[in-house]
Formats: C-alpha cells, structure tokens, sequence
C-alpha cells in the first residue's frame, strides 16, 4: 500500500537539490504538490517541464528553484510569467539558470531517459540558433545514410509528480484525455509520485487496462488529491479555472502581490483540502458535466 | 488613403489565413490567430480538415473556441488522443502534416522567426516563452504560415535569435541544409500579405489590406520590401463568413 | 469514404514485389488479408513482421513470398512452420532470403520508420552472434557519453495491413487487447489496409478518442471482414481458435497437405464470408462471452 | 539409484523454477515452462508478483494458464496493457525487468544460449524458430533463468550460434562488454541445477534431482561438468504445491 497525504509524499521523497519534474500539458497539472514544495520550503531545485506555467512560476518565486530546463515558459494565452522574468532579467529572489530546448527536444529527452537510453536522435534544430546557447543540443551520424540528425541526452529526474484521474492504492493509475508526456516522464524518474482525484479497487483497473497510463510497479507514493490539479483541469471531473489564469497577469505582476497571494493561499492553508474549502463555490462552477464514453467488451 | 470597410483588421488576418487552408489538409494548429483561422475554416470551406493540436487531439472538432492548446473541449470531439511522444514523432517528424502555423515576437526578412530572446540570449531586453513546438513545425510541416501584427520592432531586417528556421541567409540555404518542410509559404500581417520570392526567398509583398497605405507597410518593415508586380488588395471575407467567426468564435 | 472489399482493396494496394507487413502480435492477425492475396496470386513479396505465423507459412506455401524479415518464426507453443521450412532447408517452392532481428530490433525499425528516423539506437546485440549474420544490425555512439549501442534501420513497408475491433468509415480505428506493435506499422507504411471486425459511426468514434489507435488520415482502405482474424482472436469477439494451431502441423506436415488445406479453404473459397459458412458451428464456440469495461467521464 | 518421487521430473523443474522467484518481484514470462513456473509461484509463496508477458500484459493473473503469449485471458485480469514499443523500451531496457525466463535448443558451459540454427548459419541442419525477444532479455534481466531439458544435444560445450548472450567465454567477459544484466544465475534441467561459478562463470552442479545419477548428468553434457562441494539433492515440492501446479496448471 503507497498511499500518503501530500505532505508525507513530499517529505519522504523531494529533496533540497533534487532535479525534479512536475509533468502535465495544460490537463492534469498538479498544483497541490507544487504548494506543498513551497510550504516545505524545499531548495536548490532543478524543474524540469515542457510548460513551466503558474505553478513552477510560484515555485520560482518562493526561492525554491535554481534552475529550469525547459522548452516553453509562459502564462499560455495571457502573457509572460512574470516571477520566473523577474529571476532571470533581474536575479529576484535570486539568479535562475536555464536550460532550454523545443517541446520536440524535451519530448525526445523523456523517452530517452524512460528508456534508458543515453541519447535520443530526432530531425530539428538544423538553421535554427538552439544548439548555440545550449551545448546539449548535439548532432549524430546516421550509420546506414551518413545523414546527420540531431541528438539530446537522456533526462532521468530523481522525482516525477503527475496527476491523474484515479489508482488503486499500489499506484496502478488511468488517465484518459490528454496525455501529454506523462508516462515517459515516470518512467525516466527514479521515483514516481502519483497524485488523484480518486482512489478505487484494483478490480477497476483491472477491467479496462488498457486505460492505464501507469503501471504501480513503477510507483513509490499515491496521494488522493480532490482538486489537486486545480486551476488547471480533470477531464470528467473539473473544467480549466481559465479566470485564474487571467487573474494570475495580476497576481505575480510584482513581488509584493506575489507574496500576498502565496501568504494566502499556499502558506496560509495547511492542505488542498483547506484551500478547496477556501475557493468554496468558485470550484462548484467547475464541475464537469457527465459525458460518458460506451463500455467495449473485453470478453473472450 | 482610408477606405471603409465591413471587418476588422484582425478579421481579415484570420479570414485570410483560413482561406490558404485546403479542404482534406492536415494542419497542426497553434494557439492564438491560428486557432481562430482554423477554426473558421472548417466552418465555412475546409469542412474535412484534419485539424491536429500539440497537446495531442488529432481530427478535433471543438464546440467551443479552445482557450488552451490542452482545452478540455478538444478532447471530447477528438478523432484520437494521443500522447506527446506520438505527435512530434509520429506526426510531425513522421512528415504527416500538411501546413503549419506561426506565430512569433519578431519576424525577419527570411521568414526566420524569433520567440526566444529579444536582445542578447545571456543578458536578454526580454526574455520570450521559447520555442514550444515552433522549431520543429518550422522544420517538417510541408508548409508553414505566418501570422502575426507588424511593425518595426517585430519585422527586423534580421531576428536576434533564430528559433524556428524559415529560409535562414535565403538563396535555397534552407533547402541546402537537407530541412525537410518547403519553409513559410506566406505571412499574413495587419498590413499585408508576403510571400517568398522563389529565387531569394525574401518575403515579398503580394497583397495589401484595404484601408493600408504603402507608406505604413514600409514604415513598419526592418528592410526596404519588394512588392510583387502583381500586388493587389486583400479581399475582404464574405458575409457568410464574416457571420460565422462573429457568431461562432468571437469578436477580433 | 475508404470502405471497400477485401479483394478491392489487396488488387488495388498490394502489387507484387512490395515490401508488405500484416502484423499482430498473436492477437488480430488478418488471415483474411493472407487468404486474399493467396487468391490474387501476388509474387515476389518481401514480407515482414516479429511473428511470421501461419498465415506467413501459407503465403511461402503458395509462392507469395520471396524474402521474409522477422526476429520469431513458429507455431507458438505447437512447433515450427513447416512450410516456412521448406522454403529455407530445401527451396520448396523456392528459395526464401530471410533477415531476422529480435524482437527488439524489428520493434525498433518500425518505430523508426514511423517516426521518419533512418534509424533507432536500442541497448542489444552485444556479445550476440546476430549481427555477424546480419550486416544491418549496426552500432551507433553515443555523443554524450561515447557509449556504443546497437543502431538498426527503418522499415518503412509499401504495405501495412491490420486488423481491429471497429473502424469508422474513415479508418479512425480503435483496438483495445494487445496492441503489438501495430501503431508504428502503420505510421510507418506508405499504404495501410484495415480490416475491422465492426463499421460504426464516427460519433462512436469521438466519444472515446483515447482508444483510437490509428487515425483515419493515415489510412487508404477499410474493410469490413467479421472474422476476419480467424483462428487469430479478436478480444470481445472471439477467442483465440487453439486446435486449428495444433492441427496446422499436421495440415502443413507436407506439400501435399499443405496444398489440399489451400485448394479447401483458400482457393476453393472467394471469400471470407464464404469460409465463415464454411466454418459454421466451430465458429460459433469461439464467440466471446461478455465482460464489459465500466464506462469513464469525458466532460467538463 | 532409483528412488521413488512423489512428482514428475517435469513437475519438480517447474516447481524449482517457482522457487527461485522471489515475491514482489517483476518477472518477463516466456511461454512453456517458465510460464507454467510463474503462474505456480503467484498461486504459493509469490503472491505478489508482477508478471510481465512480451504481448504487453502488465501485472497479469490469467484464470485459466495462458496457451500462448498473448492468450486473451492475459488481458482480462491485467494491471495494465502497453504497447511492445513500451515492453521492451520501457521495461526491458528501461531496467524494470528482475527475472528474465528462457528456454532454448541449445545452451552451453557459460550458459549461452541458440535458438536460431543447428549447425551453420547459412545451410543449416535444422533451423529455428530465432531470437524473439530472447537476445535482448538476456541483455537487460537484472537476473536470468534458464529452463530446458538437459541431452547432449542440448547441452554442448560451445552452442552453434549465439542467440542471447550467457556469460560468452567466461571469466568475465560478458561484464567486459558492459551487458547491464547479471545473466544467468541458474540452469534448471530435468537432471539438476546448475550456477554459475562467480570466478569463471562455467555452471556448475549445484543440485541433483532424486532418481538421477551423476553419471547421467555427465553424459547428457558436452563438457566435464564441475560439481559444487555442497552439491545436494533438490528438494520435491510440497504436497500443497504439487496440489495446486495439478489442479489449477495441469499435468506436466
């Protein structure tokens, strides 16, 4: 049995120093772990995602990250995200290195890594000027063409945390909906933290396993998490808090508002469930709708 | 020279981009006026476009206008899902896509485009989201459309950082490389319409937009543009379609 | 709209000589497709897939086939294909060229060609004699850690033929069950043929796009064959027929056995459905009992 | 010496294989034997076994023993079904695999292993049915096991082809070549046990089975096999097991 309260989860497995991936492509990101990162004040902190958005931005501006390696950074549709400006362009609350790549790149760099592979080849990068602000960006030489191809090295966080739809309590986990790059993510990682709307049998898993994105062999913690994604979304479960999204340009415009809100929302609650609480009828405006897919038979 | 007419600026960007879709092409859609022109199209002449999002959704047919590149409404009317890894490899790389669609901070007289840094990359004016997906649609979609506003600080004779390849130092030095997609095949501003010279694939200027003067096309671009002799006006939409992006996606 | 008939779509995709691939992986093996291009008489076909079975073994018996490229040639759990055999030890009924990877390595060609890639690196081979009996078998170094690794080339077929659960009219295809290596067989073919045990609806179709395993914009043909998998199994259809496996050897034990089994249900049919009557009540044991998924929430 | 056993040789092979796995452990399942052996082992002493079968069926515990390696009953009761791209990336390669479980026509002093051809490569007196996933499980199983009747056909000093690397000439030359498994760690045949010895990596006898003298080990081997100081008799199974491999798996 891996199930744990968010704090247990992080407490046991993220450690000052650590390289760590919170990995989600606009579905599924797992907002409740990164608050729990900053409410432990975890340091020195290499993230690592496609998307840094809002939550590795808070992350950056509660001085827990030294480094970001990714291959888009911004607040999609609304602008810049502006803590994670303030660390490069002005070294607040402290100088942030970053590595960066295409999504092509990260994708390709998480395969590699879940496949533990050392490098993974891939056509991109010829003419465009990456590969000269980033010496990770290689090139090998096909040996059956001679053609040159380009190369990224495998990435192997030492901690994957993604959020998912339901497990059963040894982690086996579905997700339906986009699926970004989650599972190479957890397969990469050395350890894999899987956070959930809901928890149900094994029975469950078992009559549909082809839904499942993560196998619990893989997985050390399981955390029940309702609304752990939140603002970001569920499929089946919450729509996007697109309204926070816009609000966040404000939000993080300076450090003072940053604060206030992380004072609030992140320090000043003790858990998801207190700041679920907190956004009280705000969340009810979310729940989704049911629009369920037909049951196939998997008899024989 | 103001001549008055039935649709914004931003209207007409959309409405000619949507119009250099093909129906049965797959387009690989980015967010933003890309979304809104793809959109628009399937709605009006390209009813089978195969419209695929990078977050995964490939055939979508969203009710509502997708906010995100990961809407939750491209999901429900999807062909397929997919995961990340399938659709640069597969798709992308794969050489499945037909047209794709840029948007970016600075645009060069190359059709090179920036989204990275504006300044120097170690000690960036600004620093820029990245690349995202942008290099590589820019490398293998078969052909690539531009759409972004224009003015001096965005349309440099030169972007200060590559991030996604158009025709590089021009002169078929794209084509040297071995990249495989054709390079941006037209760029639509709220000034204009480019497209490359086959010779030296500079962006040339091929269509003005009603109500623009060639002064403001020229003030506005990095370099001294050639205008293509058969430079005309850019049509505006019809009314059918015009009625359509009002009612179904939005006010631009 | 694709749909058309066996015998269409095997006279106007598969021509002789083609580099063909009909895969799956004990599951959905599209002896249909075989029997067809049985009857159309195709020559010269360089033909590829992990598992050459009995359907492969009856393609070489008819003179189909010049070149197999495979890593497993057998009758699982029963004993070798005797036809395929033949072909090797004595040129009956002419000689077969092989090629042979593992499973690894003809898993990574596909993924290669379907990614576009001239070739995949994989950790393999090392202290095997494989690559000394195949020239194609490389190896590749790693650019950031020198380490050699095994490269292999793309396999991009003229040809990918599959068989699934249901298609609509456009070939998005859903499979649930094993899954092979059918997806990147697909993407990696220049034409691909699927045969489907059900036509339905698109709206079927987008109400769960997570189970589309490929889309209808890669496919050229679809083919509505019930059964067409036989005595392969289709999950939620029908259940895997074991006797015909353990009678194959006495059917393919010589030529002349071999070609009384052809000239009955091969030649002496000029269908699919035709052999299913033929079948009659064998068939009716084999249908699947119900074991039906739970549905899951697409909304939002 | 002939003693009385309560089981057949096939049984006890197959119940010394159970034995060797450890619960909690993630086992690649090949059909035959092993599978028999797993399939005994989740029923007795480990429960919680994760078998992985090459199909792609993930954590699987089939109601009925699975007659092939993709038998439907594999799906039914699975934790999960992945695609072979993701078997052998994911979790062969990607280092997930404890137990490795081969068979084989042939296998060697060093516990090399043929399943390609008997005789030469390219005029062979028998051919084979090839590698399947064979080569690369005994590259990346953090341990393998072999199981396979012992003649000396079967077992010859040196096998005709090299199929999946043993531990090669011996003295650490598989470790040399930097192969991320540890290979074999145990050969069961219907004779005895052998292990490797940790200087040369020759097997050596280390159990033999009751009924079977050790002249009959020695003529069904092609080379003079060493046998370990505390070379035993191998224990028969439990009654309880023996009840469960009959009643549940079969006859053997």
């Amino acid at each position: 049995m891996k199930t744990m309260t968010m704090a247990e989860a992080i407490a046991q497995f993220v450690s000052n120093g650590d390289t760590l991936v919170i990995e989600g492509f606009t579905h599924l990101i797992c907002f409740a772990a990164g608050h729990e990162i900053i409410r432990q004040g975890k340091k020195h902190l290499t993230v690592c995602r496609l998307t840094p958005d809002l939550i590795y931005d808070q992350m950056i501006a509660a001085g827990c990250v030294d480094k970001l390696v990714f291959s888009w950074a911004g607040n999609p549709g609304v602008g810049p995200l502006n803590a994670l400006r303030r660390a490069v362009e002005q070294g607040v609350p402290h100088p942030l290195a970053l590595e960066e790549y295409s999504h092509f790149g990260m994708v390709s760099r998480f395969a590699a890594g879940a496949a533990h592979l050392p490098f993974m080849p891939l056509e991109d990068y010829a003419g465009s000027d990456l590969p000269e602000v980033n010496p990770q960006i290689r090139t090998v030489e096909c040996p059956f063409t001679g053609k040159q191809l380009a190369a990224v090295p495998a990435l192997n966080p030492d901690v994957t945390i993604i959020h998912a739809q339901r497990a059963d309590k040894e982690g086996n986990t579905q997700v339906w909906g986009l699926l970004g790059v989650q599972k190479e993510a957890c397969f990469a990682a050395k350890k894999v933290i899987v956070v959930v709307e809901e928890l149900v049998d094994t029975a469950t898993i078992r009559k549909d396993p082809n839904r499942t994105l993560i196998p619990g062999m893989i997985v050390d913690a399981v955390v029940v998490e309702p609304f752990g994604a939140h603002p970001s979304f569920a499929q089946g479960y919450y729509d996007r808090d697109n309204a926070f999204y816009k609000d966040y340009a404000e939000i993080s415009k300076d450090t003072a508002s940053m604060q206030a809100y992380l004072d609030e929302w992140v320090y000043g609650v003790p858990d998801r469930a207190t700041y679920c609480q907190k956004l009280g009828p705000n969340l009810d405006k979310l729940l989704a709708k049911q629009q369920l897919c037909e049951a196939v038979n998997y008899g024989y | 020279m103001v001549t008055k007419t039935r649709c914004t600026l931003k209207e007409l960007m959309i409405a000619s981009a949507s119009n250099e879709l093909r129906e049965g092409e797959v387009v690989f859609v980015g967010i933003g006026l890309p979304n809104v022109a793809c959109n628009l199209a399937v709605r009006t002449h390209a009813l089978n476009l195969t419209m695929i999002y990078e977050s995964g959704a490939v055939g979508t047919r969203p009710e509502r206008l997708p906010i995100s590149i990961g809407d939750p409404a491209l999901v429900t009317s999807s062909l397929s899902i997919c995961s990340m890894f399938d659709v640069f490899n597969y798709y992308l790389q794969g050489g499945r896509i037909d047209v794709g669609f840029l948007g970016g901070a600075q645009v060069d007289r190359y059709g090179n485009i920036n989204s990275t840094v504006i300044g120097d990359y170690e000690h960036p004016k600004v620093r820029l989201p990245g690349s995202g997906g942008a290099c590589e649609i820019a490398v293998h979609a078969k052909r690539l459309m531009i759409v972004t506003p224009q003015s001096l600080r965005a349309f440099p004779e030169q972007v200060d950082f590559v991030t996604s390849p158009g025709f590089l130092q021009g002169n078929h030095s794209r084509q040297k490389l071995g990249i495989p997609g054709a390079g941006p095949q037209v760029v639509i501003t709220d000034k204009g319409i480019y497209r490359p010279c086959p010779e030296t694939q500079e962006l040339m200027l091929v269509s003005i937009h009603p109500g623009i003067g060639l002064d403001e096309v020229r003030d506005t671009l990095g370099w001294a543009v050639r205008v293509a002799s058969d430079c005309s006006v850019t049509p505006e939409p019809d009314e059918a379609v015009l009625q359509v992006l009002r009612e179904k996606l939005g006010s631009f």
